[in-house]
């Protein structure tokens, strides 16, 4: 089977986007004819295969690694009435760590515990790697020297996000900051 | 500890009114500042450290962070550290330290005020303290927001279908260039290399060869003109005659004739019933 | 979301279908829902999805297990493309071997030895005769009588070939690797 027309090359996209487990970047589509049909066409009939899913249950999006068929957010009350476990429920640590990462990638351990407050248990570290979210992406030329985390790009795919550029903007804490002109420096020897 | 919080200035309180912040005078005491002894245990737990605890109290109190009391927050945190302590809770070093920290900036701000304005608000004591407050704060939020994105398995699933595969064992692929790079590197080192160069028209005998030995499989006598397909033109006949011949030369086939004009029969030269 | 509509309940029923790979029996399909709509409707509604997706990269089967999303068979060649593994690829013996009996057809195992200086062992044979690509044709009447090798119609198919003669022609390959003159280790001793 060889596809001719257009409307076969979409079905074949389709087809593999739906058997896909993982997103499939553009460039590994092409790769699926014997011909390549181009970067152009590819997109174009992307975006007509997401417009053909409207009203559907499942919607084609665009994520970190590439494209990928998903759930739309309505139907997980269904879904999840079939799920034998829940989904795991973060604590705070587990959340405010993995936002420190996210938002002040590369950081260590010290650093997140510095603007915690708290000492950062292993288990919330191991948590977060364990879900493929966050890892070690090289060492702080410090005593001791010290992982830097920084967050995955499964953490963006499994939160929707293509960059991080996505994430919610933080609070304007700066501006904040910087009206009241706040110190920096060390405090002074009194 | 049985009297409610309270994070009102602790001066000046003129009759109903309990303190006063920025100017305006407050007349209630916030009700949900009061913590039951009982349930610190679980206020320990619903705080993430003592920024938490602190923050908690601050917003509670509606004081703006960026000018906080340090006297009456000192000592609402220290009541907290003492009743945790009192109630032999595990107090983490973290809360001990951070009381500390109230303590010091307390006393600096009790220091007489250096004379220079612009010097005053650059060395205020509680810089330190609020830059981590609010950088802390950002971090609540960005978490919350974090934590209600959209996240696959709790609010979405990943569509996958089943991929139906025929079973089949990946064979190597072997192309005509393959074929050729391998008889190249056999003509270049074996005895071959002196008539190793192999035409056309002899591949086309040695194919027939091949055809004329399956057609004699088994142990019969096949008549001679049997083996010859006029269909496929006088040029098919050709090669089959020469291919025919070949096979005798290398005697792989026999053939036989009992007397002139007889017909003629062909069987492979082993004799055996065949293979397979 | 409550679905009041049968359109609404096959689209619940669709979603499910497609978020998970392995089969879901009519009984867990039904516990999609608050409501229960009964064994009927569900099968209903399954036997009319199975419908709308005639035509489609992917079809709606019932299993043993239950009911199940897959793609057609026909798709395979194109997902078969995405997949990184390389192709397995024959020994240099093998290739010999198999060059060999394509070139000199009818040669005994004793013919390719001379040629090849070296003893065949018995699994190249059986790699060759096992993928179809060659068979015994008959014996050579000398001590031992030794199996004549040729190559199969199936050789020929595979290697996309309608006859022998469009072997490539080793006078040619000849001059084009002396031009080419492939940096080889072993000279020949001539």
């Amino acid at each position: 089977m060889q596809p001719e027309t257009i409307e076969q090359i979409k079905r074949v996209l389709e087809t593999a986007l739906l058997a896909g487990s993982s997103p499939v970047p553009v460039s590994d589509l092409r790769r699926l004819f014997d011909e390549d049909p181009g970067s152009d066409l590819v997109r174009r009939l992307l975006v007509d295969l997401a417009e053909d899913w409207q009203g559907k249950g499942v919607e084609l999006v665009q994520t970190a690694g590439g494209w990928r068929f998903q759930t739309r957010l309505e139907y997980q009350v269904y879904l999840d009435r079939l799920k034998q476990e829940r989904p795991p429920k973060y604590s705070r640590a587990v959340l405010e760590t993995l936002a420190i990462i996210a938002y002040r990638q590369p950081v260590t351990r010290g650093d997140i515990e510095d603007i915690r407050g708290v000492v950062v248990s292993t288990n919330v570290l191991k948590t977060l790697e364990s879900r493929g979210w966050v890892d070690v992406v090289g060492y702080r030329d410090t005593p001791g020297r010290p992982g830097l985390y920084a967050t995955t790009r499964k953490f963006l795919e499994d939160l929707g996000l293509r960059s991080l550029t996505e994430l919610p903007p933080l609070t304007e804490i700066e501006r904040i900051m910087d009206l009241v002109d706040l110190p920096k420096t060390e405090e002074p020897a009194v | 500890m049985t009297a409610p919080l309270d994070l009102a200035p602790l001066v000046d309180v003129p009759n109903g009114v309990i303190g006063r912040m920025y100017g305006q005078p407050i007349f209630d005491l916030p009700k949900d500042l009061y913590i039951p002894p009982d349930a610190l245990e679980v206020i320990l737990d619903a705080f993430e450290g003592p920024l938490d605890l602190l923050l908690y109290l601050i917003r509670k109190a509606n004081i703006n962070v960026l000018d906080i009391p340090m006297v009456p927050l000192t000592a609402q945190y220290l009541e907290y550290v003492e009743a945790m302590r009192h109630h032999n809770l595990a107090l983490a070093a973290d809360y001990l330290l951070m009381a500390a920290t109230l303590l010091e900036i307390k006393s600096r701000m009790l220091l007489p005020r250096p004379s220079r304005p612009e010097e005053a608000e650059e060395l205020d004591p509680r810089a330190e303290l609020v830059r981590r407050l609010l950088e802390y704060e950002q971090t609540k939020l960005a978490a919350a927001r974090l934590d209600a994105l959209p996240r696959v398995e709790r609010d979405f699933e990943w569509v996958g279908v089943f991929v139906a595969e025929k079973v089949v064992e990946r064979l190597p692929e072997v192309s005509l260039h393959d074929l050729q790079l391998a008889w190249m590197k056999i003509a270049r080192q074996s005895r071959l290399k002196q008539h190793h160069t192999i035409q056309r028209e002899e591949l086309s005998v040695r194919e027939h060869m091949t055809l004329i030995l399956r057609k004699l499989r088994g142990d019969a006598f096949v008549v001679f003109e049997s083996l010859f397909d006029p269909a496929l033109g006088v040029a098919s006949l050709v090669v089959s005659f020469l291919a025919t011949l070949e096979l005798v030369k290398e005697r792989l086939v026999i053939i036989t004739q009992n007397e002139a004009f007889a017909p003629i029969y062909v069987k492979r030269a082993d004799g055996a019933a065949g293979n397979d």
